[in-house]
């Protein structure tokens, strides 16, 4: 069971009163180590691992910016099974796609503790690093539009935009800022024994007013959403569609690296398999009259939304890395929310919810059937 | 009402399976309301049973078919002719059968003719009684007798005999209605006393083979009376034998195509269908010819089962018209039967159907006897 | 070595020829690349057929092999053996299918030519990439186990016990005789159900190869064909047979009171009792109210009830666990529960009951006469619960129409004076000596009315029938003092148990699934598993009885040969590539891949293997692949035809 | 104690009872009257209700039978005598003479080809709807693949004389033809014995009211299946005198359920038959009218009501009413039945009629049966042991029933049947040892 409580926040700042909340995790023995994003040089925000507290003075879990869904790095880091308690800050898609490589056996939380984050959305990377010194207070901006809801005034990401999960589940410590006075005090929610241990005092106030500005938000962000996804399946329906979605495509795999979820050791299309004769080639083009080269790139992508259609969490990592700006997060979200309806299956929903392929239900795809 | 539970066991319905095979080979049941498998079936669910409404009943051949074709042994006509017996029982005789019955019990005959007249077709001929010593006991139909259009057939059976060398009689005076007819319009009293009274007359006059006219005689003899050690013959039968052990030389050549009629008493009823075949193949001139319909797939000429002297409720057109067009499209001039019903049947359907300078109707004795 | 390829195009009679132009054809196929000879014949199947490639084989060293001809489901271990007979690793072999995959579906000649020769070009691109396998053999454990103890499972381990081999007969009941021992007598012959099954369950009992496990479940099964190992969990008495004398003292004081299923729930029943007229006392554990820790508590009356100390709470569950080479499943099937049908009445009245409860009745000789005796009117109903899309049984059921005839005769030769009414829409008779005993019932007077029964209500003491009579178009309210349904046989509830503990598919209908519905019909999916009576669709007692002997039968031969051929063209991993994450192990039907503890990849157990490839279809990154299926020879199949 | 089982029929039941028997290890022998194996289900078109085509599952089966090592095929021959008892049968099978040599016949069918009979001799395969030559091969796919010569046909065997030169022999280049041969008897020692002879279809002629026999398009179940093949002389199209039926009927239960044929059992098999052949004529004429004419139909087996429902949403009428006489108006016949359901007598027109003929005992079994001391049935069929119990074993000890020639049954049930007999044969064979205690070998562990 979890505890509702506040972590007050003295000089308006709520950022510090945030590092100071993570240094007592380190002094209560809740944890060994954290992953949690800092400041770097040149504006760039990075996860670290950080293993001496003091060093979470540079800690800025909250500002406006994703280089990274972390749920990769936590792969790389439980993988194996290790006696250290990990804490790990995370925003609601990374805990979402934690979740799901933890069902592929790609991450393990039987150490972990997760620290959860409200999140407004996130800018592009060359947003915040090119713009923080003209407007110097992302972090104003960020508690301001959690505070009132409505992030409408930040240039976020198409996947923010769209985004209709901005707090965190599964997290054994959520931090929430959105619907509260973070320069008073952020709200936290917490394990019951780890409330205990940090002497967090159950407290619903504004809980009411909390939740109301949420459900606009998220109300607002699944206008976006549907929006974005209509004008997806529109794109589709001309028979060239994909085709034409992936026109500029050059397959250079930069979607693949970003994705939190593609855990593959050697991805297919980089190994000898996927290479072409060139007397096939020459075939092809033949046959045709011209074949595009690379040959693969459509191939790569079906086989990218193939694997990816049920366990896509939306986090759009994917097309903050693509150079020809293809607008993936629409695509992954449109495919995924079809096939992932199908199979009942909502991914980072569950720990135990096991992915479609890895189960057989009698019932399902029933529609589909034997035609006789 | 009718005890329909004692017929269902004397008749041994219980045996039907309602496949309707009956009713689908039925020659009355397309153009009357008689329908042997559902009359079953009403017995079989007992209950309320009138025979008044069902004047259909009195439109049964007593063909047989329906018994021959079912797959579980049940005899529907068995059961019509019991429930035309239960009518009568009733006292509710139709009117055109009262003069038949009456005279047959008081004339030995249901033409309404005296008794004394029985021998008149023979005068001339100088035939014997069987009891003055003779090998076989000539067997003449009532109406083979009586009637004068098939008076012409037993004399002709009179020369074959003759040219074989077979010694034979008739029982004279003595000679009554076999009763065939008799039970098949129901009156089984009747029967019985004719039957009682004729067996008693075989016997008096020392009668071991019986050979008749009329395959209604000779149905009625073989299957209807017992086992009284009389062995009995249809003159087709006879003759074929006769034909086969060479007893004949045909003088004549009978030029013509002719056809033949099966009588269901003797084809159907009796499995009969080669020697009458025989007969006609053996005789010289004769171009043999087989309506389609024929053997076990002949239909009935509506002459049987008393609908000699019934009304009926059938008023559309008889079978045996529709025989003639069939015997028509085999090109046949003559058409054969061996039965004095099928051929006063036959000879009113071509009068009927204006085709008496086509086809002539000729019993196989006349045929016979043209050829020697 | 460059490869030189030999292609045979089948005509297959005109299956092909008619569609597909052959010699066009094998014109094409022989100038296709590495390709040596090409040919076409009437039956390639046929031994003359055959023999043109084992010649060529021969002859012009050929070291590949393309049969273009039909399924290979079929035909390949034909072809495999024609090479292998000439010296070829029979796994050089790919088969283009022009049958199902293009003449059978095409009409234009020549479009089903042009795609009969990509379908041959990308044979002939996959086949080179072929490598040789070796057929392989495992050991097998002379030993079964039989899954219920039915007529089935009773039949089946008789044949495999006279046949030499130990068998354990696992049954979840605490008696042998399954369904069966529920009826009264059989049909045609109006037997006693009890005269037949006592000896025989005697024969089971005493057989000295047969090892009766009852009132047990099998709750694991590993392994694989020829070396099984099964996890059986026995629910003890509680009563030791060896003291009780059966005076029935405890049942006496037993306070629990709970339906009698055996007696398909006519009766009450305690929580100690005999399952069935002749067997030992048991507790229900389920019920008892001392196991269950309520009325009883500390003090159950039934010990306190028995002079011979025979109760024995202490008795504790065993778990075995056995090994065998094979497996017969003949868990049987239930009875449609008839309260799906509510319309018909029965659970709402006492006067509406099913087949099985006729049955019971019947046993019963006074009870029967009670619920009889005064009957004037009985109707049975036909297809309750089959050839019936409201209750998803689409099936027949097989043996209704004459337990239904059997049940009316009896009534009516206890008592003539009823009226017995059949309601049916077709009298399925078809075994032997069925239609003369369908004869027979009608003859001893049993009415039989064609129309299905619509509903059955209450109006008075009286159950009114409504049904159409279909022969004379008429609606029909018969009144009946007693209503028979003849149930259909259903899918038993626990079949997903059985099914996911053996990894056994079902059929449409929810039973078992054979292989092959025609030609194996007691193989299943699984090699060394194998269906046995009414768990595999309904069936009468001798049809359940010859197909668990054909069950045993087809246990009997890796029993008797000692080995088993297994599976070649197996799944193999990559250890570099594998990432893990299980999916070939979640996606597998047979548990071939397992992730290994130590180095958290697959591991493929070759024998499990049957060469299906769902695992390499899920493994995102082709990690796992299975031979004559790797991506480089799929992909070069698919490059021609790009 | 022979090792070995005799099993005397090569249809699907022997078939199957050979391969379980040699499966476990014993030797068979599996004898077969006619010159290939494959018995009735090798005239099939396709199988219901999954619409199999009946060769292509069959033909691995036969060329199993002929590859396995265990198995040894006796094939144009018949059992002649038996002796013995079970454990040791001594059983003389007289091998006829094929008059081709099956070490050298390659089955190229040249003799066939210049047979001075080609085309002339009914083919009995085809159910008599195509001809063949005096020298042949049963069909295309048959095994042993090795041509016969008709005794009863061939113009030099029945005439002495055959031309100037046998034109077979000339055309045979492997030099295969002989027509020296000469009968041959060879003795079997075996310990159990498997009677899998068959059935033959009810000869529709006996039911004259219908018409078989006298009009050409009046067939049976079987002709159809042969007019239905790849394989038959229409090469699947559904042709009579070349033209293609508009209006096709079929009749149920000819030859079963009949007590004016004497056979009073139901065939068992009919109604599916049915069910697939009018699917079949919906499937290549898809605007034919199809009608059935049945009283029960009876579609018991896994999957068979299913496609029961399947055939008569294509639209093949049923109507209820056994069949009660056809005939003939000018180009059509006439089917004169019931409608029991609707209780008139009605007339439909067809331009194809197909009798769904029965199931009936094989006169050539009852020789046989006599050889061996089995006992008939009422229905003529070879009689089990105990009607339920024991539907494989017989009153003989060591012999056993498989497939229809104990009584009308489906494929899927011929093999169960089949295998069960091959299991009661099994045991047979290894009976004989005295048996000990094993059921206690079991034990790997027992915990409490």
């Amino acid at each position: 069971m979890t505890t509702r409580g506040f972590l007050p926040v003295t000089n308006g700042d709520a950022l510090d009163a945030t590092r100071e909340f993570l240094r007592t995790l380190f002094d209560k023995q809740i944890i060994d180590a954290l992953l949690v994003s800092v400041e770097g040089a040149r504006n760039a925000i990075m996860p670290a691992l950080v293993k001496n507290p003091t060093r979470l003075d540079r800690a800025n879990p909250f500002a406006p910016v994703m280089p990274f869904n972390s749920a990769r790095l936590v792969s790389m880091l439980t993988r194996e099974s290790a006696d250290v308690r990990l804490g790990i800050v995370l925003r609601s898609c990374e805990i979402r796609a934690l979740i799901e490589l933890v069902k592929f056996n790609q991450a393990k939380l039987d150490h972990a503790i997760i620290i959860g984050v409200d999140c407004i959305g996130t800018v592009p990377i060359p947003t915040y690093t090119q713009t923080r010194d003209q407007t110097p207070d992302w972090l104003a901006q960020v508690f301001s539009a959690g505070k009132h809801g409505d992030a409408g005034a930040m240039p976020l990401r198409a996947a923010c935009a769209m985004c209709e999960q901005p707090t965190p589940a599964h997290a054994d410590i959520a931090l929430g800022f959105i619907g509260v006075d973070s320069a008073r005090a952020l709200v936290v929610e917490l394990r019951d024994d780890l409330a205990a241990q940090l002497g967090v005092r159950a407290d619903a106030a504004d809980a009411e007013a909390r939740a109301a500005i949420l459900a606009n938000l998220i109300a607002a962000r699944t206008a976006t959403r549907d929006a974005a996804l209509q004008n997806f399946r529109a794109q589709m329906k001309s028979p060239d569609g994909f085709a034409s979605y992936f026109a500029a495509c050059l397959e250079c795999t930069n979607c693949m690296n970003a994705c939190p979820i593609c855990y593959c050791k050697e991805c297919f299309f980089r190994t000898a398999n996927a290479e072409h004769a060139p007397r096939e080639l020459l075939r092809t083009a033949e046959r045709h009259g011209a074949v595009t080269l690379p040959p693969d790139a459509l191939l790569f992508q079906m086989t990218r939304l193939n694997h990816m259609a049920t366990s896509c969490v939306g986090c759009g990592m994917c097309e903050d890395a693509c150079p020809h700006g293809i607008p993936l997060t629409a695509m992954f979200r449109a495919v995924g929310a079809r096939t992932q309806k199908i199979f009942d299956y909502e991914p980072g929903r569950d720990v135990n919810a096991k992915p479609p392929f890895m189960e057989f239900r009698r019932d399902e795809l029933q529609h589909i059937g034997e035609m006789e | 009402m009718l005890d329909t539970e004692t017929l269902v066991q004397q008749f041994d319905l219980l045996a039907c399976i309602q496949c309707g095979k009956c009713t689908g080979g039925c020659p009355i049941s397309p153009k009357s309301a008689l329908n042997p498998r559902a009359l079953i079936y009403h017995m079989l669910l007992g209950g309320d049973f009138e025979l008044v409404s069902r004047d259909e009943l009195w439109d049964c051949t007593t063909c047989a078919t329906c018994g021959m074709r079912c797959p579980k042994g049940v005899k529907a006509y068995d059961l019509i002719i019991g429930l035309r017996g239960q009518w009568i029982e009733s006292g509710k005789i139709p009117t055109t059968l009262r003069a038949p019955l009456t005279a047959t019990l008081n004339q030995g005959n249901p033409l309404v003719l005296p008794r004394e007249d029985r021998t008149l077709w023979a005068d001339g001929l100088d035939v014997k009684n069987v009891a003055e010593g003779a090998e076989m006991a000539l067997f003449t139909c009532c109406e083979n007798a009586y009637d004068p259009r098939v008076q012409p057939m037993p004399k002709a059976l009179v020369r074959i005999l003759r040219a074989a060398n077979i010694a034979f009689g008739t029982l004279g005076l003595d000679e009554q209605c076999c009763g065939s007819e008799i039970r098949r319009v129901g009156e089984s009293g009747l029967f019985e006393y004719l039957r009682d009274d004729n067996l008693e007359k075989f016997q008096a006059a020392g009668v071991k083979k019986l050979v008749t006219t009329s395959p209604h005689c000779y149905n009625v003899y073989k299957n209807e009376y017992g086992s009284p050690g009389i062995a009995v013959e249809h003159y087709t039968q006879t003759v074929a034998r006769l034909i086969a052990e060479d007893k004949f030389k045909f003088g004549k050549k009978f030029e013509a195509t002719v056809t033949y009629q099966d009588p269901c008493f003797l084809g159907k009823q009796n499995g009969v269908y080669d020697e009458p075949r025989a007969v006609l193949k053996a005789l010289p001139g004769v171009k043999f010819v087989e309506m389609d319909r024929s053997r076990e797939r002949s239909v009935c000429c509506e002459g049987g089962g008393g609908r000699m002297w019934l009304e009926g409720t059938n008023t559309k057109v008889r079978l045996a018209n529709d025989r003639i067009a069939q015997a028509r499209e085999t090109g046949a001039t003559v058409l054969a039967t061996a039965c004095p019903f099928c051929f006063l049947t036959l000879s009113d359907a071509v009068v009927a159907t204006g085709h008496e300078n086509d086809l002539k109707v000729m019993d196989i004795a006349q045929i016979v006897n043209a050829a020697i | 070595m460059k490869p030189r390829i030999g292609v045979y195009i089948c005509h297959c009679g005109l299956n092909i020829a008619n569609t597909v132009d052959v010699e066009a054809t094998r014109e094409f196929a022989r100038a296709l690349p590495n390709v040596s000879v090409a040919r076409n014949y009437t039956y390639m199947c046929s031994d003359p057929g055959q023999a043109l490639i084992t010649n060529d084989i021969r002859e012009l060293g050929l070291t590949h092999v393309v049969v273009a001809s039909c399924s290979p489901r079929m035909h390949e271990p034909t072809f495999r053996a024609t090479i292998h007979k000439a010296g070829l690793n029979p796994y050089c072999l790919e088969m283009a299918n022009i049958r199902e995959q293009c003449a059978w579906v095409h009409a234009d000649k020549k479009f089903a030519t042009l795609k009969a020769m990509d379908l041959i070009a990308s044979a002939v691109a996959k086949v080179a990439w072929l490598v040789p396998l070796q057929t392989r053999e495992v050991g097998v454990t002379q030993a079964a186990l039989v899954i219920g103890g039915g007529i089935a499972g009773l039949h089946a381990a008789l044949d495999i016990a006279d046949a030499g081999f130990p068998v354990a007969l696992v049954e979840k009941q605490p008696y042998l005789g399954g369904r069966v021992a529920q009826l009264y007598t059989t049909f045609p012959t109006q037997e006693r159900v009890a005269d037949l099954l006592a000896p025989l369950i005697a024969r089971v009992t005493q057989h000295p190869h047969i090892r009766v496990i009852a009132n047990a479940k099998v709750e694991q099964i590993e392994g694989f064909i020829g070396n099984f190992r099964a996890t059986v969990r026995t629910r003890p008495a509680f009563v030791d047979a060896t003291k009780c004398d059966a005076c029935g003292k405890c049942v006496d004081a037993c306070p629990v009171s709970v339906p009698d299923a055996f007696n398909a729930n006519l009766t009450p029943r305690r929580a100690i009792y005999r399952p069935t007229p002749n067997a030992p006392l048991v507790v229900d554990a389920t019920q008892c109210t001392y196991i269950q820790d309520r009325v009883c508590l500390s003090e159950p009356r039934c010990v306190a009830a028995c002079d011979r100390h025979a109760i024995d709470f202490s008795q504790a569950e065993t778990v075995s666990e056995l090994n065998v080479g094979a497996i017969i499943v003949a868990t049987g099937a239930s009875a449609f529960d008839a309260t799906l049908k509510p319309e018909l009445g029965f659970g709402a009245a006492a006067n509406v009951i099913t087949s099985l409860q006729f049955e019971r009745l019947a046993a019963n000789p006074a009870e029967f006469a009670k619920a009889f005796g005064a009957a004037k009117e009985i109707a049975f109903v036909s297809c309750v619960g089959s050839r019936d899309a409201t209750t998803g049984n689409a099936y027949c059921s097989r043996v209704c129409c004459m337990v239904n005839a059997k049940q009316a005769q009896i009534v009516k030769q206890q008592f003539p004076a009823a009226r017995v009414t059949i309601f049916y829409a077709d009298v399925r008779a078809f075994g032997k000596g069925h239609e003369e005993f369908y004869d027979a019932v009608r003859q001893s007077g049993v009415r039989y009315r064609r129309g299905y029964v619509s509903e059955v209500y209450r109006r008075g003491a009286k159950m009114i029938v409504r049904a159409e009579d279909t022969l004379i178009q008429k609606p029909l309210e018969v009144e009946a003092d007693l209503v028979v349904l003849g149930v259909g046989l259903t899918p038993r509830a626990e079949t997903d148990e059985v099914a996911n503990l053996l990894s056994l598919p079902r059929s449409g209908d929810g039973f078992l699934l054979e292989i092959h519905p025609k030609l194996r019909p007691v193989e299943t999916a699984v090699d060394g598993v194998f269906l046995a009576g009414t768990c595999q669709g309904p069936k009468d007692i001798v049809d359940t009885i010859a197909q668990a002997r054909a069950a045993a039968s087809s246990a009997l031969a890796p029993l008797c040969r000692g080995t088993v051929k297994v599976e070649s063209a197996t799944s193999t991993v990559n250890d570099e590539m594998c990432a893990g994450c299980g999916l070939c192990v979640a996606t597998c039907p047979y548990g071939a891949p397992a992730l290994n503890a130590r180095t958290g990849k697959t591991r493929v157990n070759a024998v499990l293997c049957k060469g299906c490839g769902a695992c390499a279809a899920a493994c995102p990154s082709k990690a796992i692949q299975v031979m004559q299926f790797t991506p480089r020879q799929i992909l070069s199949q698919i490059a021609v035809l790009a | 104690m022979t090792q070995s089982a005799l099993v005397i029929g090569g249809g699907i039941a022997g078939i199957q009872t050979a391969l379980d028997v040699a499966d476990a290890g014993f030797k068979v022998y599996l004898v077969e009257k006619e010159p290939s194996v494959g018995g009735r289900m090798s005239q099939l078109d396709k199988t219901f209700p999954t619409l199999d085509c009946s060769a292509c599952i069959l033909t691995p089966k036969m060329v199993d039978v002929a590859r396995h090592p265990n198995i040894e095929l006796l094939t144009y021959s018949e059992v002649t005598d038996v002796q013995g008892a079970a454990g040791d049968f001594r059983v003389t099978v007289k091998k006829k003479p094929r008059y081709v040599d099956m070490t050298k016949c390659t089955g190229c069918g040249s003799c066939a080809e210049a047979c001075r009979l080609k085309g002339k001799i009914v083919d009995p395969f085809n159910a008599a709807l195509g001809k063949r030559s005096a020298i042949y091969v049963p069909f295309p796919q048959a095994v042993p693949l090795k041509y016969t010569v008709d005794p009863t046909q061939c113009v030099y065997l029945t005439r002495g004389v055959c031309g100037k030169t046998f034109r077979c022999k000339d055309a045979c280049k492997a030099g295969a033809i002989d027509f020296t041969q000469q009968e041959q008897c060879v003795e079997l020692n075996v310990g159990a014995i498997v009677t899998a002879t068959g059935f033959d279809p009810f000869n529709a002629t006996l039911k004259p009211e219908l018409g078989y026999g006298v009009y050409p398009n009046v067939i049976t179940s079987l002709q159809f299946e042969r007019l239905s093949s790849a394989s038959g002389p229409t090469a699947g199209k559904i042709l009579l005198g070349g033209k293609e039926p508009r209006e096709v009927v079929f009749i149920q239960c000819v030859g079963s359920r009949d007590a004016t044929t004497g056979n009073l059992y139901c065939s068992r098999v009919c109604c599916m038959i049915t069910a697939k052949h009018a699917h079949l004529v919906k499937d290549k004429i898809h605007d034919a009218r199809v009608t059935v004419f049945y009283a029960d139909i009876r579609a018991f087996g896994k999957g068979f009501e299913e496609f029961y429902d399947r055939v008569r949403a294509e639209g093949v009428q049923y109507r209820r009413g056994y069949v009660s006489e056809i005939f003939k108006r000018g180009e059509k016949l006439v089917i004169r039945s019931e409608d029991t359901l609707l209780g008139k007598p009605i007339e439909t027109p067809a331009d194809l009629v197909v009798l769904s003929t029965g199931l009936v005992p094989r006169p050539e079994t009852q020789p046989l049966a006599n050889l061996l001391g089995l006992g008939n049935s009422a229905d003529g069929f070879l009689a089990e042991a105990h009607a339920k119990l024991r539907p494989v074993d017989t009153a003989i000890d060591g012999v056993y029933l498989a497939g229809c020639a104990q009584g009308p049954k489906d494929i899927p049930d011929t093999v169960a049947h089949a295998k069960a007999a091959a299991s009661a044969a099994i045991v047979r064979l290894r009976r004989s040892e005295q048996w000990t205690v094993i059921s206690d070998q079991f034990t790997l562990s027992t915990t409490h």
